[in-house]
């Protein structure tokens, strides 16, 4: 097993980052639920904390080596070799401290539009933030499956809860969905850890070479966990109920952070663990993902809600996402991952802004909307950094993600990377129609009185617009990460796949 | 004459079956009653002629005696009037008439080849030197007590039951 | 040369301090910033063509941009005589349209925004001219596209505007698709995106075939057309043209800016910069000629009929564009730039002048509603009426010279298709003429038609807009005089009359034309006489015989309705790719996709479950004996299988 | 001398004709009379097996039999009478109370 570097930073700043909302939970039980002031502010403090927490995790990392970093480990259930095995490497680092940054904003939007039940809103709220980090920090594979289960809980009920009209309907399919698939990773787990001799070290399972018909079994059980999570293709009907009903609060968390465990879990699980299956099953996985770019974008030009059409634009970019993951490639993966990020800020801003009209008009129907642009023009034009930035416009970071995507698709396979690239047109088409109709045409008479963006919107705003132009003028604070640990993981499936299994041959095989 | 044995088993067996489809076949409950009290002599004498004396007489005594003058009674609560118009038979019973068939002529497919297994101790002899009820007092309250005793408590369960679940409810107009 | 960052960065400071502190601080005073800011960028751009002049050339990079593995890029800049003369083009014609603006968009509520709209457009302008490598040219190429967006649908509460802006920008985006997958291919041929690497190594790829999508071709050829892909998209040709005539609901300073003078000639930058890639395959600049043609003959069609005099003079763009297209092709690099060169001067006039005479008219467009408008406005007309001549390509003015020379080259090209686009260049020139003096005539000659309100309120448009309408009117004359062929030079008996392609030969190369003076001669006077008579033509037509027109137009009704809308390229647009669009993705994704596929089986298997435990639930009658014979039939079966087990 | 089979063949026919009984009558009564009369068609195999094993516990069994029989038959009937007493029929298929 690769040598795990020791934590340099002295104090187990990874398990203080998962606790402290959790603490902050506890915290919050203790208040009455009458004093809302009180609770919203405990709650702000405590994200803030945990932001503040993260950025020493962006300075002492170290850029040079792709061996986990911050490790801390430390025996569970000796019975079956399990450990509280923490770490991060350039993957998986970046999507921590957009998780806490993410919380902050939540807490922010959902200011004074969550009315009922204040208290248990914001405990499910950094419960769930807990759980995110958890996942992305967790080398132990039972650990990660507790983490992975934990997120659905505080989640479902954010959307149950608090959401819209019919909410229960839409919590539970996101529940159902989410758990058939995490079923069958489960069993999964457990193969590896029979066969594996009884552990579930991440790292140690990654230096194994398994059989090659069990390496494929596995990779579909993980498919089903992290595919619906992605969502990719055909089981992606979940996301635009889920968005429809779940408050702002919950659909910025749920497009920002929750979607990009599915992503996360193909780079840390699938790829390394099972090299030779994911070798074998890229064109599977990228037409999926093609499929998913363009049926994700042709839906949005026919959808009339406002948050449903952002939900599957979301689909959309993920479908970029996972193209970018499975061309095996350097660019395509450090784009792909580069994506999650920008997909994470672009739509969590998106759904932070439909929150602000939302809160005002308290209606999601585009026909409802019109001359925005002429009622609140600040907000407008921060409106349009966002849509450009969804589009891939070059100078913010859709077009750095995106332009990286493609190019690593192209290098992979000429026709996924020609009707990826299709994408950004249907994007400019939905992003802008929906711009139009909402923003510029003459004003509608629900729109009329509305008052521009107070301070506290303008601050939830902010961050996501100074993030859209940092990454699209220099993004190599962010790319700088991934270099090494993209390396590795890219040697590691190549290599672990160079035991002359000819990829013809398997496909044959498995159509057979 | 050697073919005795066999023409009384004849008569019994004949005489049980016809009896006991009389039992459940009559119209007349309390005309049941009385062809299933004809019924338990013919199995009493039928255990007597197995030499189970014993047996025989717990038989009439506590079947024919007991159990069905209780029958009797609870038969006799009926209105009768009513009953004999009612139709007997539930709306499924060919299908009854074939599983039943069916056991039975499975049943009757092994008994045809059944071999006796290894002789017990107690040869008939033996039983009529001592009586058969010594014998089995001799049995019932050496080896067997323990269950002999929980027989003894069922009976007082049913007893208790009886009366709880039969006793006018006075409270409960 | 040493500051030249000062050029592209001025205006974006410009923009920013108009976008932030716009709305609260300058609001009527958000001109200076622009206009100082351009002003001095414009100064650094003629002491920089100074440089290139004298010799010095650039390329530098400013910082890494991406960095992926082995895909490198940077934000950086390369000077050369290319860029040199791009950069006077793009500064000189905005400076002097942000002046005109300050007239022109006087007590706008916008006005900070528009000023700062115009200011990131110049940055993003000369980013993409000055860039050193594809990707910042992509940069500046989608820059400038989302500045169109914007100035497009300026007045946004106008759905006409806002869907104008839309569709160009989308339409934009498909010529930027082919541009995208042309960088990828260079790529991954050169294993960089900067120029200098790539246009040194182009010659020893020459011959190499591609395996693209399937197909084997020839690469040169593969990444020449993909890239004029982009400039399709963003130079309005052929295919992809039909946003430019709707980008007329932009205010008219941007139509002169960016819809004559700078932004739709990127797409001839784009294929003068890559002249190495073009020149290697026959094939592309073929194609690149015969689109130019074909779309400068379909616009200036079109031009002959329409009404609106913003709509005539953007299709005498698209034309004019067709024929820079159409020098390029045919080799001709120096004189489809040169043109590029002397048509933004006076394209960007007569956008100015429809301006001041639309501003005059309180925004009335027909020029069936105008008519004497000499008198009331004679600064407008007169600069209109050079312009006019220039672009008829009389001799002396800026366009004969350009106009002559691509023709000359077209002519005399090796290009086998090259006497076929010299015929259609001639004829364009003849209906250039014509329609542009039909405006001339039609708007200033003749009696007022207008109504009697409009008449009286006409007036000469204030100072800051007739200033730059002299100024541009005599780069409209005299911008030609620098690249006057060397024939007329030996006539005159100076040796290297043509300045401009000695000038720009180190970066487009020469022409290897073959053809005798007389014949060079005989173009010339063919030329002429197009133009000639074109003028002749219309002032017959609109001066002498007013009614005419109506009785033609009457004739060939069938072929009027036809040019007037367009030959319903957008309607077959909207027939074809817009309305199956929306099709499918009402029924056929979510009608059929979404919910019949897989709702049907995500909600329909927890229903069927529900449904078999309904009949489940039916053998629970409640009658005894039902459940004793099932009892029953269970002794009997496990009997059964007892016994027949061991048969 | 009778083989053993022959009581065990009539054992099985009453058994059978209980069970016939049991699932055919409407009358609950009757109903319990044929459990007595399959608990008989057992005590008659049981003896005979006592008898041509010669060996007592088949008696022990029967003598169980019937006190159990006792029992469930006087249960048995005081819940008809309490059946009775609230419904006021014995038919079995008028009380389906427990449908599912």
């Amino acid at each position: 097993m690769d040598q795990a570097t020791v934590n340099t930073l002295g104090f187990p700043i990874l398990s203080l980052l998962i606790f402290l909302p959790v603490a902050g939970a506890l915290g919050l039980l203790l208040m009455k639920s009458s004093q809302e002031g009180l609770i919203r502010m405990f709650a702000l403090l405590v994200s803030i904390a945990g932001f503040l927490l993260s950025l020493p995790l962006f300075t002492a990392f170290d850029k040079t080596t792709h061996a986990m970093q911050f490790v801390e480990r430390h025996a569970w259930i000796p019975a079956w070799n399990i450990n509280y095995h923490l770490g991060l490497d350039g993957i998986s680092i970046l999507f921590v401290l957009l998780s806490t940054l993410v919380t902050i904003l939540c807490i922010l939007i959902s200011w004074n539009s969550i009315k009922v039940k204040v208290k248990e809103f914001y405990i499910s709220l950094l419960v769930v933030e807990a759980a995110m980090i958890g996942v992305f920090c967790s080398l132990d594979f039972f650990l990660f499956y507790i983490f992975w289960e934990a997120m659905l809980i505080p989640m479902y009920l954010l959307i149950g809860v608090w959401g819209g009209p019919n909410r229960i309907y839409a919590a539970v399919k996101f529940f159902l969905f989410t758990l058939v698939g995490s079923v069958l990773m489960l069993v999964g787990i457990i193969v590896l850890y029979l066969y594996s001799g009884g552990t579930f070290n991440i790292l140690e399972l990654s230096t194994r070479i398994y059989p090659y018909d069990m390496q494929l079994w596995l990779f579909w059980a993980f498919f089903a966990a992290f595919a619906v999570k992605v969502p990719m293709f055909p089981v992606h009907t979940w996301l635009p109920d889920a968005h429809t009903e779940a408050p702002t609060a919950g659909s910025v968390i749920l497009a920002a952070v929750l979607i990009k465990m599915g992503a996360y879990g193909f780079l840390r699980f699938s790829l390394p663990i099972l090299p030779e299956a994911s070798k074998a099953m890229t064109p599977v996985m990228i037409t999926l993902s093609v499929i998913a770019i363009i049926y994700g974008g042709i839906i949005c030009l026919a959808q009339t809600d406002l948050k449903r059409l952002i939900a599957y634009s979301s689909v959309s970019h993920m479908g970029f996402v996972t193209l970018g993951i499975f061309a095996l490639n350097v660019q395509g993966m450090e784009g792909g991952i580069l994506q999650m990020i920008n997909h994470g800020i672009v739509t969590g801003g998106l759904f932070l802004g439909v929150g602000v009209i939302y809160d005002r008009t308290h209606t999601r129907q585009i026909s409802d909307y019109g001359g925005v642009a002429s009622v609140m023009p600040v907000y407008a034009s921060l409106f349009i950094v966002f849509t450009f930035a969804s589009i891939g416009l070059p100078a913010t970071n859709g077009f750095i993600g995106e332009f990286l995507i493609l190019l690593g698709g192209f290098k992979a396979n000429q026709w996924a990377g020609v009707l990826a690239a299709s994408g950004i047109i249907i994007g400019a088409g939905y992003m802008l129609w929906l711009y139009q109709r909402v923003f510029f045409m003459e004003t509608s008479e629900k729109v009329s009185g509305l008052h521009d963006l107070d301070t506290r919107e303008l601050i939830a705003l902010l961050p996501m617009v100074i993030l859209i132009f940092w990454i699209g003028i220099y993004p190599d604070t962010f790319l700088g990460f991934m270099h090494e640990s993209v390396r590795h993981l890219l040697e590691r499936v190549n290599s672990g796949s160079a035991h002359g299994v000819s990829v013809a041959k398997n496909i044959v095989e498995i159509l057979k | 004459m050697t073919m005795l044995p066999q023409l009384i088993f004849g008569y019994f067996a004949a005489v049980i079956v016809l009896l006991s489809l009389l039992v459940i076949t009559r119209k007349n409950p309390v005309h049941s009653v009385m062809w299933m009290l004809l019924l338990f002599f013919h199995i009493a004498a039928m255990y007597l002629f197995l030499n189970a004396e014993f047996i025989a007489a717990i038989q009439v005594i506590v079947y024919a005696g007991a159990i069905l003058v209780l029958f009797l009674f609870v038969v006799l609560l009926l209105n009768l009037k009513e009953e004999l118009e009612a139709d007997r038979f539930v709306g499924s019973w060919p299908v009854a008439v074939l599983v039943s068939g069916g056991i039975f002529l499975g049943l009757a497919s092994v008994l045809r080849s059944f071999v006796i297994g290894r002789q017990g101790s107690f040869t008939v002899e033996l039983i009529q030197k001592v009586t058969h009820t010594k014998t089995l007092g001799l049995i019932m309250y050496t080896e067997y007590l323990f269950p002999f005793e929980i027989a003894s408590l069922i009976l007082l369960i049913a007893v208790i039951g009886a009366i709880v679940l039969a006793k006018k409810r006075m409270r409960s107009h | 040369m040493q500051h030249y960052l000062l050029i592209p960065f001025l205006p974006f400071a410009a923009f920013l301090i108009n976008i932030l502190f716009g709305r609260m601080l300058l609001k009527e005073k958000a001109h200076w910033v622009s206009i100082l800011a351009v002003a001095v960028s414009w100064v650094v751009s003629v002491m920089t063509l100074l440089d290139v002049i004298s010799g010095k050339t650039l390329n530098q990079d400013v910082y890494t941009w991406i960095l992926s593995g082995n895909f490198r890029v940077s934000v950086g800049f390369l000077i050369d005589q290319l860029t040199a003369v791009m950069l006077i083009v793009v500064t000189t014609c905005s400076m002097l349209i942000h002046i005109y603006s300050v007239g022109y968009m006087h007590g706008d509520s916008g006005y900070y925004r528009f000023f700062s709209y115009l200011s990131l457009f110049t940055f993003c302008m000369l980013m993409l001219v000055m860039a050193n490598n594809f990707l910042q040219l992509y940069f500046g190429w989608e820059g400038v596209g989302l500045c169109s967006y914007f100035l497009i649908g300026y007045y946004f509460d106008k759905k006409s505007a806002s869907d104008a802006g839309k569709k160009a920008f989308i339409v934009n985006r498909f010529g930027d698709f082919g541009f995208g997958i042309g960088i990828f291919v260079i790529f991954l041929t050169f294993g960089t995106v900067y120029y200098e690497p790539v246009f040194s190594q182009a010659a020893g790829f020459a011959t190499k075939s591609i395996n693209f999508l399937g197909y084997d071709l020839h690469l040169m050829t593969v990444i020449a057309l993909l890239l004029f892909c982009g400039s399709i998209g963003k130079s309005a040709q052929m295919p992809l043209h039909v946003w430019l005539p709707d980008a007329m609901e932009g205010p008219t300073p941007v139509s002169a800016l960016i819809h004559a003078a700078t932004m739709v000639t990127a797409g001839v930058f784009l294929v003068a910069r890559c002249n190495a890639i073009f020149s290697l395959s026959e094939l592309a600049l073929t194609i690149v000629a015969l689109t130019g043609a074909i779309t400068s003959l379909f616009a200036a069609s079109i031009g002959l009929v329409q009404n609106d005099i913003k709509r005539i003079i953007a299709y005498s763009t698209i034309s004019q564009l067709g024929y820079m297209f159409l020098a390029c092709g045919v080799g001709g690099y120096t004189a489809g730039v040169f043109h590029l060169y002397t048509h933004a001067f006076f394209k960007a006039l007569l956008f100015l002048c429809a301006g001041s005479v639309m501003h005059a008219m309180a925004g009335e467009l027909n020029l069936h509603k105008m008519g004497g408008l000499k008198k009331y406005m004679p600064v407008t007309y007169i600069t209109m009426l050079l312009a006019s001549l220039s672009i008829a390509g009389i001799p002396g003015f800026a366009g004969f010279f350009s106009k002559d020379e691509i023709l000359w080259l077209a002519y005399s090209s090796t290009n086998p298709v090259g006497k076929f686009v010299w015929l259609i260049g001639t004829l364009v020139a003849f209906l250039t003429a014509f329609y542009s003096f039909r405006l001339i005539f039609l708007t200033f000659h003749g009696s007022f038609r207008g109504t009697h309100e409009q008449e009286h309120h006409l007036h000469e448009s204030p100072k800051t807009m007739t200033v730059p309408l002299m100024l541009l009117c005599i780069g409209a004359i005299a911008s030609g005089w620098i690249g006057i062929s060397n024939l007329i030079g030996e006539l005159v008996g100076i040796e290297h009359l043509n300045w401009f392609t000695g000038f720009m030969q180190p970066v487009l190369g020469h022409p290897e034309g073959h053809g005798t003076h007389a014949e060079e001669w005989g173009v010339m006077l063919i030329s002429i006489m197009a133009g000639v008579s074109g003028i002749g033509l219309a002032y017959y037509l609109y001066i002498k015989r007013p009614e005419l027109p109506d009785k033609i137009m009457a004739q060939f009704s069938t072929a009027h309705r036809v040019l007037f809308n367009k030959y319903y390229v957008d309607e077959l647009y909207d027939l074809l790719i817009i309305r199956p669009a929306l099709w499918t993705a009402k029924n056929v994704l979510i009608g059929v996709g979404d919910v019949r596929i897989i709702e049907a089986i995500v909600n329909g298997v927890p229903a069927s479950i529900g449904g078999f435990s309904k009949q489940l639930r039916r053998l629970q009658t409640g009658l005894l004996q039902h459940y004793a014979t099932i009892m029953a039939m269970g002794l009997f079966v496990i009997g059964a299988f007892m016994l027949l087990r061991n048969w | 001398m009778v083989p053993l089979n022959w009581y065990l063949i009539l054992s099985a026919a009453v058994f059978s004709i209980g069970i016939f009984g049991f699932l055919t009558r409407r009358n609950i009564i009757i109903m319990f009379m044929s459990i007595e009369l399959m608990l008989n068609a057992v005590n008659i195999s049981l003896v005979a097996f006592s008898h041509y094993l010669q060996d007592l516990r088949g008696h022990v069994l029967v003598f169980f039999i019937i006190t159990v029989a006792a029992a469930e038959a006087s249960i048995g009937l005081a819940i008809i009478i309490a059946l009775f007493r609230n419904k006021n029929t014995v038919h079995v298929d008028e009380m389906n109370e427990m449908k599912g």
